[in-house]
């Protein structure tokens, strides 16, 4: 099956530097699906027209067709369609968050986060932290990079935050926490609870009802989507309650220079042209993703996640971070003392593309007392070939290093 | 015309112009608003155009009994449409009415545009939901 | 020539309802020629990665391209590389900057702005002066909806704005307003100008180190780029010492929950995956409009603009608003009693694709007293059978409406 | 090895592992700095790897003596390459070299991360930065 789905990524047949490419770089970015390019070309070739105020055909057809995909997406998380809003990405919705929530924070108010967040889920925390006086508090985890998942439902019953803010799956590391869990031992305190779902959105399909959290957010170009689209997900009420954000066309109800009215969610957060085509080329990503079965490609990259696992364990002086057991198929690894930048470096030499350096959680990486790792990611269009080349690649990488 | 003979009218036409002259005819047709009824309580959200609508039960028999304006021709002849698929209908059986189901049908959704431009599903929604109201 | 750059546009080709298309919309969004679509599909077929980070060929290549786009931006309006930031669009760039000048506005500060607006240039500024008190001052307008320069002059030598933001040429009407005039009557009081170039940046190719404005907004699907990417030109200081206003990756320096600090423009203010795709796209679209003479193309378009007027005005009832001398193509007109939305509806049966409604610019249209009007805006791909399709739609369509 | 044998020596070698071997085996000739010089001053900022810089004249010739380090070993052979280019020139001479240019010239650019990645255009910035506040 697998091998026929490589087939859908045209990218992945192509040589770079007059190589095979063996992609590890999925959480940073996936490869797109030929139909997802194919959706975007269409588009501009037959139906490009801004949406939402045409009374032209293309116009209609282009809003009937984008705000489709809103509907796809719902049914994706299990969620209504109106409680999801277009944003720029996973950083764009947790800014619009975090403003939003500021004024829920009063002085020593508790947000508690994680020391493994990427700083998208930091930096706008901090920022509602300095205006109100709120406090972050950080949930415990072990030196190797793992949650100490009942000290955290015991430091939620201490703080009783207002704002639980987590990643589903950690970018750094891989590791998959049970946010179901922290969500619901922080309901008694009317806690507001995001979840990051930029890394899980794709791999784990989550159902938001299940998770039950108040607010979820990902990224498009993470789940075989265009750049430039992502999401925000609120339950209805709690999301309608938020102040506006940006402002402009589109999300305004009436304006005067009296006064101006908005509109609901999700409208509301949505002012100017959106991302007409990245939505539609993700529309055809959701398409594409919901026709393979979603726990046998999971199983697939489980196992994949553990044939590399056990092949780098085989490895010398390797040293293996985070959890390996929850995990959706990221190995972030340092070797020795060597600078995770070299290995890197060498390994694409071979075209090997992974990623090396902080993965933008520096306070992970300060507490794991590291100045970064090398990151293989992995997704479904890897196989075990790919593994194998890698595996070749570090053997020899680690020969000139040490020579 | 019931529903059904302006269903079987618009589909004997050919070409769109002779449609949109069949619909602004059967708005023509259709009583104006009194100014004093065009109240904003009266309006429905999410259409471009003006759109006023007003939702009651005739006494004697308790069917429904809508009255509606638009200040575009167009909207009124589809407003026209929209009202001759629910007025006289039991409130009970106005639910398992799908009138943008019927403009689908009729193909005249895919030309029109959508949500927040011509509001045809704006205003079955509200009409939906006053006689949810009502019940 | 026209005949062969048509042929650049693909969509331009099509049936829309088994009919060929007049594509009157540009001024909500242009066509995109064919090297742009290209440009986006070799990019996820070749080359997808994403920026900044990576120790892979395919991301160095992808970065490599992706900032090189800034620099044909920078080239096109004639500032420096670091002075541009990306951004969503006109409206996100819009919103940093009333954001990021809110601080600066005390109490009875005036902002101008002209009835002429998009929402996009009045909400955001609404919003900064309700959080300050500042007030709003307008620029005047004549009845038919043409700015008053010499009182517009005169208002800012009364009011001495902190903040003045203007649209280079009207979205709802196409007029150019001299904005240069305007900013250099402004110098005296230390103004911060803002000019809102989403209509002006394709066909007028502003010069800023000419217009010496302080910032600058656009979009680049209105100027053959693809959907959600735009930009945001700033003078380096001015731009460099707006806060921080979206945060999270790319946009730090170090994070630590000790604190946080951030890099200087215009990475600052570009947290998290950017558009890459869309960028790069863009970059096509530069090309391809730097490929062609400024001024020919000006010329053509202002000789179709001729044209159109002449042909409307042939027609009893019409009723063009705005300034038809100094415009960019657009021209904005209402026939008798008749609804907007009844032309505009009529006149796509017959594949004319032009927009009605307020153009999000109420404001404006409550200053002419109506409800909308029907807008055809040109570009250059447009030709005279276009028009002439057009006018005989037309005369059909006021045939209809009066029967 | 002056600039010239570098250069020739990596144009000399096929296949990237080869050249990367060489690199840092510059890199590991270069000695390293003493741990008190690398303070935040010295710091070169847009490398994502730690680059510390120190740049003087030698008293009696006048000439540019550049010390640095890094802790990533291919950095610290770009650097060994760099330092080849800038050392010993005057520092009226310093500006019109461009070590950047010769990156590219040998292939390495394009193979290396830019702009935020390894650093060599920030490397040499700073360099001419530096030039210019001694003259
Ligand atoms: C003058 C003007 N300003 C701002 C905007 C907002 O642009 P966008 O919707 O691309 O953010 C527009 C778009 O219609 C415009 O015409
Ligand atoms: C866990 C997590 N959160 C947030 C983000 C930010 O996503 P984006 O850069 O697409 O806005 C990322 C992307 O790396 C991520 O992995």
């Amino acid at each position: 099956m697998i091998e026929q789905l490589r087939k859908d990524f045209p990218l992945l047949q192509n040589l770079v530097d007059e190589q095979p490419l063996c992609y590890f770089d999925s959480a940073a970015t996936t490869q797109k699906p030929q139909v997802v390019i194919d959706a975007v070309n269409q588009f501009y070739h037959q139906e490009n027209a801004n949406v939402h105020r045409g009374a032209h055909t293309l116009s209609a057809q282009a809003t009937t067709k984008y705000e489709a995909v809103r509907d796809k997406l719902a049914k994706y998380l299990n969620v209504q369609r109106n409680e999801v809003v277009w944003t720029k990405g996973a950083t764009d919705s947790l800014n619009l968050l975090a403003y939003g929530l500021t004024n829920i924070l009063g002085q020593d108010d508790v947000i508690v986060l994680s020391p493994l967040e990427h700083h998208a889920n930091i930096v706008p925390w901090q920022q509602a932290a300095e205006k109100t006086g709120a406090k972050i508090a950080l949930l415990p985890i072990s030196k190797e990079g793992v949650l100490d998942q009942s000290a955290a439902i015991e430091l939620i019953r201490d703080t009783k935050p207002k704002i639980i803010s987590l990643c589903h799956a950690s970018n750094a590391l891989g590791n998959i926490h049970d946010v179901k869990q922290l969500i619901e031992a922080s309901k008694p305190y009317g806690t507001i609870t995001v979840v990051d779902g930029a890394q899980s959105f794709m791999h784990l399909r989550p159902d938001l009802k299940a998770l039950d959290c108040d607010f979820f957010v990902f990224s498009a170009h993470k789940a075989l989507g265009p750049t430039g689209v992502g999401g925000l997900y609120g339950r209805y009420d709690l999301l309608n309650n938020l102040p506006v954000y940006q402002t402009g066309g589109e999300m305004i109800d009436t304006v005067s220079f009296a006064g101006t009215t908005f509109r609901n969610a999700p409208e509301k957060f949505e002012p100017g042209t959106p991302n007409i085509c990245g939505v539609i080329g993700f529309g055809a990503a959701l398409d594409y993703l919901t026709s393979l079965n979603k726990n046998e490609l999971l199983a697939y990259e489980q196992s994949l996640h553990q044939y590399l696992l056990t092949r780098l364990r085989q490895i010398d002086g390797i040293k293996i971070w985070g959890d390996n057991k929850n995990n959706i198929g990221v190995v972030s690894f340092t070797y020795k003392n060597e600078h995770h930048f070299d290995i890197a470096t060498l390994l694409n030499s071979y075209g090997i593309a992974v990623r090396s350096g902080h993965h933008c959680t520096q306070p992970l990486m300060a507490h794991l007392n590291i100045t970064g790792t090398v990151r293989v990611s992995l997704a479904f269009y890897n196989n075990q070939q790919d593994i194998d080349s890698f595996i070749a690649a570090l053997m020899e990488t680690i020969e000139m290093l040490e020579e | 015309m019931d529903i059904n003979q302006i269903q079987s009218k618009l589909n004997s036409l050919k070409g769109w112009q002779a449609k949109y002259r069949e619909i602004m005819l059967l708005g023509k047709q259709l009583p104006a608003l009194p100014e004093p009824l065009k109240t904003p309580d009266a309006q429905v959200k999410g259409c471009e155009s003006n759109v006023w609508l007003h939702l009651d039960l005739d006494e004697s028999q308790q069917r429904l009994v809508i009255i509606a304006d638009s200040d575009t021709r167009i909207v009124k002849g589809l407003l026209a449409i929209i009202l001759a698929c629910y007025n006289n209908a039991l409130p009970q059986d106005a639910q398992s009415i799908d009138a943008y189901q019927l403009f689908e049908e009729m193909g005249l959704i895919k030309h029109l545009s959508p949500s927040r431009g011509n509001g045809v599903k704006a205003i079955v929604e509200q009409i939906k939901r006053q006689v949810e109201v009502l019940q």
